[in-house]
């Protein structure tokens, strides 16, 4: 039985090890790794996230060779109660398995790279001990990220939703005892609290959004809840779309979208081969993983739709104006990000999915080489820093001052020193901004394509994003590698390792040829007819070259406009930005985030800090416990008991009673007490009398 | 007389066994009164898993009352109380909860208590006989025996071994919960007077009390099963009797003692009053929503991580008692299997946190700080417990959790157990304590072992005594809590198995019972 | 044939004149054989009536009020000698310790 | 009038009056001496009583045991004479009490008459062998336990006189 079933499903019985390898990876370096070398570890676990790689490739072709049937593999029963079911069911289907190639491909790059990144980082930070934990934490995250994308059921996609949202918790908190600077601080540890309350925020979505689909779909199997779907959307329509609602919070929540994108921002406190992976490449992009999977939930409902797309519309806009303002060159990624982000929302929520899973995996390739490579860059210029404090020729001074290696005030002129960087960083820029032929080119355009032909309003709002997309991207470049350093550190910066630049190397190639798996040119749709097994409507639309025309125009203008500003006339040391001047306070709220942090401080965080602070002094012990427990209750009963009864019925009626009773007694027996003198005859003289008393008695007695 | 032959039976004697033997130990020799308590525990545990799976009497199929033990006790006068234990699914796991809980706590006591070791000893073991009978008596006479019985050494526990108000959280925690069970005892005269048996078997076979009456008794019984639970507004004891209370008193308070008030909802107010129960569940979803999110907007408040966690147990137990009130079978599964998850991550917290005020001697939370790197043990072990306690997805936490809100959003949908009164609201807004409780848990391990070093550190080493991370012992008492964390967590079926058919009957009897289609 | 009445009456003015002895005599040695004639007395009573009614237990009690009396009479002698060895007199006017 | 009667009568003046004597003796001696004629007269009583074994225990114990040691006494104390003898007014009051007592209870006897009837002087089978052996029957069938009670209480007391007059050892021993 098992034999045949293997046959007809090919390699999907290695399905559970997609989970199993990272975890035994895990586990090597949690128990034994006390004993490895940095090397060893960091191999070990890279080795692990191959072996999930390799899995999916043999699981992508199983699917290819199923001609798209969807495969499943139950490992164990899970939570079987009542009419509940939920199964450890692992599944693999083109869609799944797309994530799972991208997740796995991109993690064991970036493993690869955080082998010598961590070493410097560590080094940096000296604390050695990280080494293995980072590693731990990072086979973790792969093992979660691929219960996310295989499994069968939105529950066990939620396992994996929380645990990556575990992951990015840990890793973003990974330095948690000092700032981005490394002087000790809570800074990056309330990052990552951040990052994971605002996530369980959308979690708590996700959760409302499970509990209306199993009373009112009977399921949470994908399958059986798409099969209901269809006749609960044509009855009360409101349930597809509340159910979709509740989820796209989830989906704000992970793909950090508004309301919820506030976290990611800060999660730059983590290293940078996370930030890469889990906050560019893989985890930020479930929430769109997740409206792909529900497409036919969200196809029911298109005011659901309209919702999602503009949703992700707003925040591609938003951020990309952030992103404008920004000073640190991982935070000005990570608005790019979320801007991104919103693209592939906006995508999705428009039903175009495989424009959106299209710039998800081609996205997943450039923004994790320039983040990669944004590390390379703050690397370089730590050993340049290094350098300068080693060599300290130029007069100590300066060199007390805290030095951030991610300011892009600090850096300029670094084409010359990492020529192998910016060449690399330029790939990534260019595959970001859209320009032709680079991968995100064909991936926006696709999305651009649909918008306009769709949601006009999506379109424009997306377009503005686009051109904002490349002026910030050529800003960045401007600023990081030409011109002239503008601090010591940049001057004597280094070129990174092989190790380093290698994977960096293949994500650049990844990025210049990732546009050949989706072309606009019939016969050239792979993706689109690969995702067609699993989604059921494909639009395989043809090349528009007036849309492209117009996005390149905005893309090739946006940088021409950021050679104006930045290119032309290079900051030189100490310069306020060229844009602060004419922008005013448009400038200032960019840099400032829209001051939406500060905002949601004083609405929500300190409200809530005030609220339960209020409830637990004084609502509960002062009021409760201190007032109606020891006061009012204690109180009455201890002054029923003390006063009341003890001090005055007691003391003064009782007692007094007895008291009496007492001297009575007392006075009686003193008097008495002479009576008993001693001598033998007087006793048995009143013994005589009581015997004539007593025969008197009797006599007398009838 | 084959009376010590019933697994029952010698279940529950059996840690007598231990006083006995720790009655003839001397005082001073402390290491043999915490061997032969640890053992005589250990033996009880054995014992039990043995009862249950491997004796071969345990059906975990047949949903009635198994391993009966049961004769005639006091039936003079027209009083017929019989001497009657029985376990069925809904009370197995918490017996084995019990005799599991027993042993990881006098381990934690192994350096924490050093002084009168032996009547430390002869209370927790004298504790377990009466929690063990709380969960096996099914005479209501009998039961009300053990359920006092449990408060006399939890008494001493607090008011001897606590800290520097013990007497007055001790006092405070025994009148409170016995205010509530007089009210108990009342109803249960009435039970069994008018129902000329105290049998719990008989008297739900019975059935037949008018529902105005049913009302009243059932008010009663939730006195005192809502002052133990406890039921927001009636916590105000908790915090007192966990601050002040040694740590592995705080672990059988929170990880068993608890339990007795949920459970007692469980085997006697539902099944003996189930129109009442029916007229109930909004109501005490009311409260158990209120106290889910009140105890977690509390929790966050504190300074004092003994009292957070005190707090979390407010909350986590409302949870319990939302899923239980849902009737359905996912709410009331979800409720027995939380019953289990808070007992052990709650306990383990306690237990952790114990840990390290044995090394520090403060639970203020602002002086710690920066703690992983010093205790990379300690910190991954409190993780992995704290993630459980805010019920991540694979640990045992999510389970019951989500299973619990699930069974009350379904309770919330017309012809469930909450419709008459906010529906779906007391789901949804219970699952706000998900968001919450990541806030206060994720705030505690941050201050504690996140962030900065913090001042302890110092502090302690200037008294020459430098943090160091657990040790073996230590590690040995965490390790089965943990297993059982991931198990709970990840393969949940066994657990489901064992309470699934007595649960499915009690909806049942509910659904034929109470005028309502249950979902 | 001597009515019982008899007896009991001569029991009874012997009995008195023992009281008597007991109340007025300050020597204890005096007291101590009142009360003998006190218990013959009661002595004579008993076997009168045991005679009167034909029972023999009136007689077996009289048998051991004797062995009583010698038993009283064996230790209160020996509390006088001890008394009079550590006060040298035996008045018992003179001995009060136990006043009240 | 019968010898019975006047054989009583002229008993009954002789113990009044021996113990009238000891009550008035004014040495101790003589009042023990009259006692011991009391104690005889009574014997006399109880032979007519038909109480033979009473009668002899009567003389051996009484008269011959107790009163002697009474005698021993009196002389190891040398205390025939004792200071303070009673005044004629110290007899008013317990006098006048033994009168009422006595007229109570002859009054009593009287009023009540309880016990009636007349002591037959008794029949020479009375004083055979048969009878002591009801007498013994009795003493060890059914009052064995008061018997051996008795032994008891006169070991006890033998050891408490011996207890209550040994010689302190003092700095002798």
């Amino acid at each position: 039985m098992q034999l045949s079933e293997t046959i007809s499903t090919g390699f999907l019985f290695l399905a559970p090890w997609l989970v199993f390898f990272p975890v035994i990876g895990l586990l090597i370096n949690l128990i034994f790794g006390g004993r490895m070398s940095e090397k060893a570890i960091g191999w070990v676990a890279s080795a692990a996230s191959g072996a999930a790689f390799v899995v999916s490739v043999l699981l992508a072709y199983s699917v290819s060779a199923a001609h798209g049937e969807v495969l499943r593999w139950t490992l164990a029963p899970w939570m079987h109660v009542g009419d509940l079911a939920i199964d450890w069911t692992f599944r693999a289907d083109s869609l799944s398995t797309t994530m799972m190639l991208v997740v796995s491909g991109v993690g064991t790059l970036i493993h690869i790279y955080a082998i010598g990144y961590m070493h410097e980082d560590v080094r940096f930070k000296s604390d050695l001990g990280r080494y293995r934990r980072f590693f731990v934490f990072l086979n973790l995250f792969i093992a979660m990220m691929m219960i996310l994308v295989s499994g069968d059921s939105y529950m066990m996609l939620f396992v994996g939703w929380e645990g990556v949202g575990l992951c990015s918790f840990l890793l973003i908190g990974f330095w948690y005892d000092m700032d981005t600077l490394g002087r000790p601080s809570w800074a990056n540890s309330n990052a990552a609290k951040k990052a994971f309350i605002t996530n369980r925020i959308g979690d708590f979505g996700f959760l409302l959004a499970g509990f209306l689909m199993f009373w009112k779909l009977g399921s949470f199997q994908f399958d059986s809840v798409f099969e209901a779907a269809a006749e609960v959307a044509h009855n009360e329509p409101w349930v597809i779309v509340a159910i979709t609602l509740f989820m796209l919070i989830g989906v704000a929540g992970k793909s950090a979208q508004i309301p919820l994108y506030v976290w990611l921002p800060d999660a730059m406190a983590g290293p940078t081969p996370v930030s890469a992976l889990i906050h560019a490449a893989t985890m930020v992009t479930a929430g769109v993983y997740l409206v792909t999977r529900s497409s036919e939930l969200y196809t029911l409902v298109p005011q659901a739709q309209y919702i999602v797309a503009m949703v992700g519309a707003a925040t591609a806009l938003f951020a990309a104006t952030i992103a404008v303002g920004q000073y640190d060159i991982k935070k000005v990624l990570a608005y790019s990000t979320i801007s991104q982000l919103g693209f592939m929302v906006a995508a999705v929520g428009m039903g175009a999915y495989v424009a959106g899973m299209f710039h998800l995996v081609t996205h997943a390739f450039f923004k994790a080489l320039l983040f990669l490579s944004a590390g390379s860059v703050i690397l370089g210029l730590e050993r340049g820093h290094h350098h300068l404090a080693h060599h300290g020729g130029h007069g100590g001074g300066h060199h007390e001052e805290v030095f951030d290696p991610g300011d892009m005030r600090n850096m300029g002129g670094l084409r010359k020193t990492m020529p192998v960087t910016f060449w690399l960083y330029m790939i990534g820029t260019l595959a970001l901004a859209g320009i032709f032929p680079f991968a995100g080119f064909w991936s926006k355009d696709e999305i651009l394509l649909d918008a306009s032909l769709h949601y006009p309003t999506v379109y424009i709002l997306l377009s503005i994003a686009a051109f904002f997309t490349a002026f910030y991207m050529g800003r960045q470049i401007w600023m990081v590698f030409f011109g002239e350093a503008r601090h010591d550190a940049a001057a004597h910066a280094e070129e990174s390792k092989p190790i380093i630049t290698a994977p960096l190397m293949v994500l650049a190639a990844l990025s210049i040829l990732g546009g050949a798996l989706n072309l606009p040119f019939e016969g050239f749709h792979n993706l689109g007819h690969w995702l067609e097994y699993t989604l059921h409507e494909v639009e395989a639309l043809p090349l528009n070259l007036q849309v492209a025309g117009i996005s390149t125009a905005l893309a090739l203008t946006a940088i021409v406009v950021s050679w104006l500003i930045y290119g032309r006339k290079p900051l030189t040391k100490g310069q306020p930005d060229p844009l602060k001047k004419p922008l005013g306070l448009i400038f200032t709220g960019m840099e400032n985030k829209w001051f939406v942090d500060e905002g949601y401080w004083a609405v929500f965080v300190n409200r809530y800090v005030d609220i339960s602070r209020f409830l637990a002094d004084y609502v509960d012990w002062r009021f409760w416990h201190d007032f109606v427990h020891d006061k009012v209750i204690a109180g009455t009963y201890n002054w029923l008991s003390t006063i009341a009864l003890n001090d005055y019925a007691d003391q003064k009626v009782i007692n007094w009673f007895f008291d009496g009773w007492g001297r009575a007694t007392q006075w009686l027996s003193a008097t008495t007490r002479k009576v008993q003198n001693g001598f033998v005859r007087s006793y048995a003289l009143s013994i005589m009398l009581g015997v004539v008393v007593i025969l008197g008695y009797l006599l007398l007695k009838p | 007389m084959n009376f010590f032959t019933e697994p029952l039976n010698l279940m529950l004697f059996f840690p007598l066994v231990g006083v006995l033997a720790l009655l003839l130990i001397p005082s001073a020799q402390k290491n043999a009164l915490r061997w032969t308590a640890l053992v005589a525990s250990l033996i009880t545990f054995a014992i039990s898993l043995w009862a249950f799976f491997f004796s071969g009497q345990y059906e975990a199929a047949n949903p009635d009352l198994q391993l009966v033990a049961k004769f005639d006790w006091i039936t003079v006068a027209g009083w017929n109380i019989q001497y009657h234990l029985g376990v069925d699914g809904l009370s197995i796991l918490l017996v084995l909860l019990t005799t599991f809980l027993t042993p990881i706590s006098i381990l934690s006591t192994w350096t924490a208590v050093e002084e009168r070791v032996k009547d430390f000893m002869i209370f927790f073991t004298l504790l377990e006989v009466g929690m063990l009978g709380v969960f096996m008596a099914q005479d209501l006479f009998l039961f009300y025996i053990f359920w006092e019985f449990t408060l006399v050494p939890m008494y001493f526990l607090i008011g001897i071994w606590g800290g520097p108000r013990r007497i007055y959280a001790a006092i405070k925690f025994f009148l409170y919960t016995m205010a509530g069970s007089i009210l108990m005892l009342l109803a249960i005269l009435w039970l069994g007077i008018e129902g000329k048996t105290f049998s719990v078997p008989l008297l739900i076979e019975q059935g037949g009390i008018p529902a105005d009456i049913q009302w009243w008794l059932f008010l009663a019984f939730t006195a005192a099963f809502a002052i133990k639970v406890p039921m927001w507004p009636l916590h105000s004891w908790l915090p007192d009797a966990h601050v002040e209370a040694p740590t592995a008193g705080s672990v059988i308070l929170a990880g068993v003692l608890l339990k007795m008030g949920t459970y007692g909802f469980l085997r006697f107010n539902i099944p003996l009053f189930p129109e009442a129960t029916v007229k109930a569940a909004p109501w005490i979803a009311l409260f158990a929503t209120i106290g889910i999110i009140y105890g977690a907007a509390v929790s966050y408040a504190q300074s004092d991580v003994k009292k957070l966690v005190a707090y979390s147990s407010v909350s986590h137990l409302g949870f319990v008692m939302l899923g239980m009130f849902a009737l359905n079978a996912q709410g009331i599964s979800g409720a027995i299997l939380q019953m289990i998850n808070h007992g052990l991550s709650t306990g383990a917290l306690f237990l952790l946190v114990g840990m390290i005020y044995e090394q520090t001697h403060t639970r203020e939370i602002k002086v710690y700080g920066g703690l992983w790197k010093i205790t990379p043990v300690f910190g991954s072990i409190m993780l992995i417990v704290a993630l459980s306690s805010m019920g991540l997805p694979g640990l045992n936490g999510f389970v019951g959790e989500f299973t619990i809100l699930l069974g009350a959003w379904g309770a919330g949908m017309e012809g469930g157990a909450f419709a008459p009164m906010g529906g779906v609201w007391w789901a949804g807004l219970s699952a706000l304590g998900v968001i919450m409780a990541a806030i206060y848990i994720l705030y505690m391990f941050q201050k504690m072992f996140l962030g900065p070093q913090g001042e302890i550190v110092d502090e302690v080493k200037k008294h020459g005594h430098p943090l160091r991370d657990l040790n073996w012992r230590e590690i040995v008492t965490v390790l089965p809590l943990l297993i059982f964390i991931f198990w709970i967590g990840l393969y949940p079926a066994p657990f489901f198995d064992l309470m699934a058919p007595s649960v499915n009957k009690l909806v049942e009897a509910l659904a034929a019972v109470a005028p309502m289609a249950m979902p | 044939m001597v009515p019982v009445n008899y007896y009991i009456i001569l029991s009874a003015i012997l009995f008195t004149i023992g009281a008597l002895g007991v109340l007025v005599r300050r020597n204890p040695l005096i007291m101590f054989m009142s009360i003998e004639l006190m218990l013959n007395s009661a002595n004579l009573a008993m076997v009168a009536f045991s005679s009167a009614i034909k029972s023999l237990s009136g007689q077996i009690f009289v048998f051991f009020v004797i062995a009583v009396a010698a038993a009283e009479v064996a230790v209160g002698l020996a509390l006088i000698v001890q008394i009079f060895k550590s006060r040298h007199t035996i008045n018992v006017d003179e001995m009060n310790s136990l006043k009240g | 009038m019968t010898i019975d009667l006047i054989l009583f009568l002229i008993l009954a003046v002789v113990a009044i009056a021996t113990a009238l004597g000891m009550l008035l003796s004014r040495n101790a001696v003589y009042s023990a001496l009259f006692l011991v004629l009391n104690f005889a007269t009574v014997a006399v009583f109880y032979v007519l009583l038909g109480a033979p074994f009473i009668a002899m225990a009567q003389i051996t114990v009484y008269a011959g045991a107790i009163m002697v040691l009474f005698l021993f006494v009196i002389m190891l104390l040398g205390a025939e004479k004792t200071p303070g003898n009673p005044k004629w007014s110290d007899y008013i009051l317990p006098a006048g009490l033994a009168l009422v007592l006595v007229l109570e209870s002859i009054y009593l006897l009287i009023s009540r008459g309880v016990p009636s009837g007349e002591i037959v002087q008794p029949e020479a089978s009375v004083n055979s062998v048969d009878f002591l052996r009801q007498m013994g029957m009795a003493l060890f069938n059914e009052y064995l336990l008061p018997f051996e009670v008795t032994s008891i209480l006169l070991l006890v007391a033998m050891v408490g006189a011996i207890v209550l007059t040994k010689q302190e050892k003092g700095g002798r021993g």
